[in-house]
């Protein structure tokens, strides 16, 4: 038991922060922009294919730099190209430009490199285990992404405290209408802004591909998870979307360990009653329901505050 | 008698900030009052606060006797207080008749109602096409809101302010932005349409104000330092002194 | 959201514009629904024909929440399912007991499973509109999606629930066993639906609707609570979208998860948004030419999604009132008489354009095919993917194509000033 | 659409006139070949290719060309039912299919319902991979027939072979949580329970379909269980991230498997270095010493550049072709009646036969496990460039994978 507490831990605190990598930006971007960017996960999966394609041309470690930039630079064209002629149209216009793109991206990638999962792995270098916990090895490559992850971390934390820039976000996501006041620069920030919070989503791909699967419908898989950490966090809380990927990424990896259902607990109920509703729930373990909890999280949170964990402001 | 709209010590602070400071406003019915202020005074953040628009950390507000502090907009609304905005508000995509109809739907009944065809409802037909006479819109009924030109879209949100019937109007800014001849035109269709009922209006324009007020409060950081008819207004030194002797010659 | 506004000039004036040419539209539509198989009778247009007349009553549905309040959802195929679902179980329900209930009655109870839905979780996914409301549907959406899944008593597991139409009580002699009859009742349906919908939109609540997709904080000061107005729409929506879930139950005899999903939920948002939002009429045409789309384009190439894909980000960025929004942009011009000036500079700009269009096809299908697959079929002319010719020609094409066309979309733009400028003046635009 | 509607009208004239013996047998193909599935559905499409040309080169059927028509059913029941319906409406007469028994169902319940309906235009359904038992035991239809063993058959069959092994003690199940899963591990508790009731189950997991992309919990549980043994039928990336997974902690189990020669697996396995560790079962193997199907093998790979996945597929239209021989007409009504309780030599050799009871095919069935392989001239065949191949571990005899079945067939 104590190994898979262990594990689990280590496990859940790792997912929770790539989802902090990417929620990041998607916060950071929606609070200026007011864009809820559909394409961010699409961001994260290019990173992931990227970073597998120059790592057969270059190797891993050139890959870590220049696939994430690549996919900054993406980033950066969608908002220079799409993103900024489709701002007259409204907020909506935008959020269904995004939306396209994410269907768009995943058809090419899939297109180029097929629908299976391509075979992208851990560089030789870390593919040992890292320690043993009681006889269960964790790999070295994990506790790499996990210390690249806290590295970005608090390098995004710098940044947002001690530059030009980092101020200007962080009034954006107070006091959103400040974001008007930025004068001729509004744009470049911008761009600037979409193109980072892409490159971390592609920062994310890069590093979790390998250890996680890079296939075609790893964006689908993963977006929605995304909007639950931003909405749970509360939207235009960085602090908040912090908190929710870390929860989040926790819970889910506990709900996989635990094998309760409320049969095991309560004892099963009498076979007469027949198959309904009421036994499927009974029945049901907690690992089986792993995915779709946090969605119900998302729910309980609307019902209950509906500005989110952290959140100030409704919408 | 009560008073339309009364005002009971209302206090709204954003975050630290102290916004209104011990709020004191009555209002007759039948009155036109008219608030005046330096830039920043707090004068729409009051408007805002009567209307329901924000909610008063403190203090209460009542319409026509009834506490409406803490109640919806709508439900203000529903009690006989309609308010326009400072910055145009109309339903951009709808054309001026339907941004009309919309506002004299709810005063005439028809709520929510699924079950009816509004082009077949001859009260609100009516109404509708009085206020479009009104405003001097009649011409451009079929004309998407957000194509009118700006004088236009400040005769509609009178329009659609007065649409309802209600007892209190509050007009935030009318004539901002306006000609000298669109804003004599403006006055005298403010002065019409507000017949028989109680006006409260916010306004830069020192000769509008004094044209059309029976009443004038001088709002300066939050406070209401002073109320009175145009001439006690007029002639009070604490007003010259916060607001007017600048101003006003 | 805040579009072109030129819409519902046309409206407006239809509204004065007399009933007969009303009731004239729904009368041909109708003679149009009851002729069409005669006309197209192989077994395949009809299959078609069914399931282009459900999307039309699912895309109608969404629009009363995008088009007419503006509340963009992503997960309007719950209603359409749960409604497919609760259809079935009906169905299965009237036939073990030999209720004297007969099909054609059954969408009605697929609405009403849409509509209990929407009156349950709607109120608070209505609190709030824009983004929030949409991240929300999505998150119902993929709530009950793979709730679904666990729920097996109910929704079958992934296999889902199997029906037998014909076991209802026929209807003056009809079974609803050949294709023929459950076409019918499904234009049947489409033709009710499409009218209530419509009538919908001429209530005090559908204008309200209207209002507060425009300004929902204006409409608070004119007495309505926006929240309620969502809420009913959405409630009217969930309805349509259940009618249309029972009747692709009552089609294919099978409800299974996979009615709940995004993919369907994002089928109904692309027919909606490529048919045009702001016109009634948007989503039929959209779904119409999108259900096609689907049906044709899989067996010409695989990679039909990213077409889509292109399509609607081309429809979201330069014309963001759908095909509907294309058309009516030129009904003041043909009022105006000023049609002329610009079908000439369109005549122009198509050649380019389509060799524009070619170009991108082209690339696509080589980069699809490049390892492997049958020659690109493009105009007659078989192309080899692995040809540097092609690449060539692919090449020439986008490049030159949109350079070209760059010139005369100019063209067309100069020219639309024009006619526009004159048919201002006649009074025809605003 | 546009290309069936003509072809239906151009193949309406040909009937018109009189050469039916030029027109061709149209065999619907209904899997995916777009979306997440696209990649098995594509190998699926080049077996039925390779084999209609094959039986094109001797003549065709009856001296009818068979044509493959590839139809796009993105792994969706509905899209399947869209498609079929097309096929139908085209002329197609028999339709095939073979990936998701959701699929399956919903294609077994169309011929059903469109064969009581349209009298005189019958459809057959043959089933090359949908597994679902109840296929043919409570949803049996006449018009459906399976060529592969259900995956009650194949635990039936996997664990005659786990009984001889004394090594097995503690066995964890995992599998995919919907309906294939969960007769898998329903199967595999009760025919473990009967067979070897010393073995203990010492875990039992559906884990979320396609949807995990991190296995390292499953394998933290199943390492905290002890088990020396996994049972699973997961499939594709479900497989393979499954194996990872293990190989990252350094898992060291035997695993029987479904599927785990599936797209994938191979290089999963080659990657973790479990040799001879991973078993599967299957109705044919690569390397199975039998002559023809090695030969079959060599010109199938060289020509499709895939392995030999579905030899049940080289069965189906083999047995096809017999059965229309035999009732010497290409009608459905008559294929079916010819195919009941019909006998067979199996592409690996050895007799099977089409149970008249509920269409289910039987077989001999192999256990073979994935390795280096010693002897090239004896194994030649690799999968996946990998260097490893599939070896036979045991061969089980048709007689030793006889299931009764519940099925109560209508016959028209």
């Amino acid at each position: 038991m104590a190994e898979l507490i262990v594990i689990s831990t280590l496990n859940g605190v790792l997912f929770g922060m790539l989802l902090f990598l990417l929620s990041s930006g998607l916060t950071v971007i929606f609070s200026m922009m007011g864009v809820l960017n559909f394409a961010h996960a699409s961001f994260y999966m290019l990173g992931a294919f990227f970073g597998y394609q120059l790592t057969r041309w270059i190797g891993f470690w050139p890959a870590l730099v220049i696939a994430p930039l690549l996919v900054g630079a993406v980033g950066m064209a969608v908002e220079r190209y799409g993103l900024r002629n489709t701002h007259k149209h409204g907020h909506v216009a935008e959020l269904l430009l995004t939306f396209g793109l994410a269907f768009a991206i995943e058809e090419i990638v899939s297109m180029i490199w097929g629908k299976s999962p391509v075979d992208y792995r851990v560089p030789a270098v870390l593919d040992f285990p890292a320690f043993t916990v009681f006889s269960t090895n964790y790999p070295a490559y994990k506790i790499f992404m996990l210390v690249v992850s806290v590295v970005i971390f608090i390098a995004l934390l710098v940044t947002l405290k001690r530059t030009r820039v980092g101020l200007i976000v962080q009034a954006a996501l107070t006091h959103p209408s400040m974001v008007g006041h930025l004068g001729h620069n509004v744009g470049r920030v911008f761009m600037l802004v979409f193109g980072v919070g892409s490159a971390l989503a592609g920062l994310a791909g890069v590093i979790a591909g390998p250890s996680l699967v890079t296939q075609s419908d790893m964006a689908a898989l993963l977006g929605p998870i995304l909007f639950v950490v931003i909405v749970f966090g509360g939207l235009g809380s960085l602090p908040g979307a912090f908190i929710a990927s870390l929860l989040i990424g926790l819970i889910q990896t506990f709900a996989v360990a635990l094998n309760g259902s409320l049969a095991s607990v309560f004892g099963p109920l009498d076979p007469s009653l027949g198959a309904s509703p009421l036994t499927d729930i009974w029945n049901v373990t907690i690992a089986q329901i792993a995915p779709i909890l946090p969605y119900l999280l998302l729910v309980l949170v609307l019902i209950f505050r509906p500005m989110g964990l952290l959140g100030t402001r409704e919408s | 008698m009560t008073a339309a709209i009364q005002v009971n010590a209302v206090e709204k602070s954003f975050g630290n900030v102290r916004i209104i400071r011990d709020l004191n406003l009555s209002v007759a019915k039948g009155e036109r009052h008219a608030i005046i202020g330096p830039n920043g005074a707090g004068k729409s953040t009051t408007f805002n606060l009567i209307s329901g628009h924000i909610k008063p950390t403190s203090g209460e507000i009542r319409l026509n006797g009834e506490v409406t502090s803490g109640l919806r907009p709508f439900e203000i609304n529903r009690r006989g207080l309609s308010r326009s905005f400072q910055v145009t508000n109309v339903f951009a995509r709808m054309t001026v008749w339907e941004n009309v109809r919309c506002a004299v739907l709810w005063a005439t009944g028809h709520r929510y109602a699924f079950w009816k065809n509004v082009d077949d409802l001859p009260e609100v037909k009516q109404r509708t096409a009085e206020i479009l006479d009104d405003i001097h819109l009649s011409h451009r009924r079929d004309v998407p809101a957000g194509l009118l030109t700006y004088a236009e879209q400040r005769e509609l949100e009178i329009g659609i302010t007065i649409a309802g019937g209600a007892s209190v109007i509050m007009l935030d800014e009318p004539t901002a932005g306006m000609s000298h001849a669109e804003t004599e035109r403006a006055v005298a269709l403010i002065r019409r349409l507000t017949e028989g009922r109680t006006l409260v209006i916010v306004e830069h324009d020192m000769s509008v104000v004094f044209g059309l007020a029976d009443r004038i409060s001088v709002l300066v950081y939050g406070h209401i330092i002073a109320s009175g008819t145009p001439e006690e207004i007029r002639g009070n030194p604490k007003v010259k002194e916060a607001y007017l002797g600048e101003e006003v010659d | 959201m805040t579009n072109a506004p030129t819409p519902s000039i046309a409206a407006a004036k239809q509204e004065s514009g007399g009933a007969l040419g009303f009731y004239g539209v729904w009368l041909l539509a109708a003679v149009a629904l009851v002729v069409l198989p005669l006309i197209f009778s192989s077994g395949g247009s009809l299959t078609s024909f069914s399931l282009i007349g459900i999307a039309i009553i699912f895309a109608l549905s969404y629009n009363i929440l995008l088009g007419q309040t503006g509340l963009l959802s992503f997960g309007h195929a719950v209603q359409y399912g749960l409604g497919g679902f609760l259809a079935v179980h009906a169905m299965n329900a009237v036939a073990s007991h030999n209720w004297p209930i007969p099909l054609p009655v059954i969408p009605l109870v697929g609405g009403i499973g849409g509509l209990a839905f929407a009156l349950l979780v709607g109120w608070v996914m209505t609190k709030r509109a824009g983004t929030v409301f949409a991240m929300i549907s999505l998150g119902i959406g993929e709530l009950v999606a793979s709730s679904s899944l666990i729920l097996r008593s109910v929704f079958g597991g992934e296999s889902g629930i199997t029906t037998d139409r014909t076991s209802l009580m026929p209807m003056f002699g009809w079974t609803f066993g050949p294709q023929i009859q459950v076409y019918y009742l499904i234009a049947f349906w489409v033709l009710v639906s499409a009218i209530a919908m419509y009538a919908l939109t001429r209530t005090p609540l559908g204008r309200i609707c209207n209002a507060v997709r425009d300004n929902p904080e204006r409409v608070e000061f004119i007495g309505y609570d926006p929240h309620v107005v969502r809420y009913l729409a959405y409630m009217f929506a969930g309805f349509f979208a259940g009618i249309a879930g029972g009747l692709t139950a009552i089609n294919f005899e099978i409800a299974n998860s996979a009615y709940l999903g995004a993919t369907q939920s994002g089928f109904v948002l692309f027919s909606a948004f490529i048919g045009g939002t702001a016109y009634f009429f948007g989503p039929i045409i959209g779904a119409i030419l999108v259900t096609y789309l689907q049906l044709g384009l899989t067996s010409v190439t695989s990679v039909w999604q990213l077409y889509f894909g292109i399509i609607f980000i081309g429809i979201v960025m330069f014309a963001p009132g759908g095909i509907a929004g294309i058309l009516m942009k030129h009904r003041p011009l043909i009022r105006a008489g000023t049609l002329g000036t610009v079908i000439p500079s369109y005549l122009v700009a198509a050649i380019p354009t389509l060799a524009f269009a070619l170009g991108i096809i082209l690339t696509i299908e080589t980069v699809a095919r490049f390892s492997g697959g049958d020659p690109i079929n493009l105009l007659g002319i078989p192309f080899v993917a692995s040809a540097p010719t092609t690449w060539a020609a692919a090449a020439v094409l986008l490049v030159g194509g949109f350079l070209v066309a760059r010139i005369t979309w100019r063209g067309v733009a100069e020219a639309w000033d024009r006619a526009a400028t004159v048919a201002r003046d006649r009074g025809y635009l605003a | 659409m546009h290309r069936l509607i003509v072809a239906a009208a151009a193949a309406l004239t040909v009937l018109g006139g009189a050469a039916s013996a030029q027109e061709n047998l149209k065999i619907g193909y209904i899997d995916p070949l777009s979306g997440g599935g696209a990649s098995v559905g594509e190998g699926g499409l080049k077996t039925f290719q390779y084999l209609a040309d094959e039986l094109n080169a001797k003549g065709g059927i009856l001296g009818h060309k068979v044509e493959i028509v590839p139809l796009d059913n993105k792994t969706n029941p509905q899209e399947s039912l869209v498609q079929a319906q097309k096929a139908v409406d085209a002329g197609v007469r028999y339709i095939t299919q073979g990936n998701g028994s959701s699929v399956g169902a919903a294609l077994e319940d169309f011929v059903t319902k469109n064969n009581s309906r349209n009298p005189g235009k019958e459809v057959l359904y043959f089933n090359y991979a949908a597994v679902d038992p109840s296929m043919t035991n409570e949803k049996c239809s006449y018009w459906h027939f399976r060529w592969d063993a259900n995956s009650d058959i194949k635990m039936e069959a996997l664990t005659n072979y786990m009984k001889s092994q004394p090594s097995i003690k503690k066995v964890y199940l995992i599998n995919m949580d919907y309906s294939f899963g969960q007769s898998v591990r329903t199967a595999a508790r009760k025919m473990l329970g009967e067979k070897r009731p010393d073995i203990q189950v010492v875990g039992d997991e559906l884990h979320p379909m396609l949807k995990v992309t991190d296995f390292s919990p499953y394998i933290a549980k199943i390492k905290a269980s002890g088990a020396d043994t996994v049972v699973t039928g997961n499939w594709g990336q479900d497989f393979a991230l499954l194996l990872k997974a293990a190989a990252d902690a350094g898992l060291k189990v035997n695993w029987y498997t479904y599927y785990a020669g599936g797209a994938g697996g191979p290089t999963a396995i080659k990657q973790t270095g479990l040799e001879n560790q991973v078993f599967q079962i299957s109705e044919g193997v690569p390397n199975s010493g039998n002559k023809a199907a090695m030969d079959f093998e060599k010109d199938f790979r060289a020509k499709t550049g895939i392995s030999v996945w579905y030899p049940r597929a080289v069965n189906e239209m083999r047995m096809f072709k017999a059965a229309a021989e035999k009732a010497n007409s290409i009608d459905p009504v008559k294929v079916a009646a010819a195919l009941e309780g019909m006998k067979f030599e199996v592409f690996d050799g050895g007799e099977g036969f089409m149970r008249k009871d509920d269409h289910q095919f039987f077989q001999p069935i192999y256990i073979s496990s994935f390795g280096s392989l010693a002897d090239k001239a004896k194994e030649p065949y690799d999968e996946e460039n990998t260097g490893w191949g599939w070896h036979i571990v045991s061969k089980i005899d048709t007689a030793q994978t006889m299931l009764p079945t519940t099925c109560n067939m209508k016959r028209p």
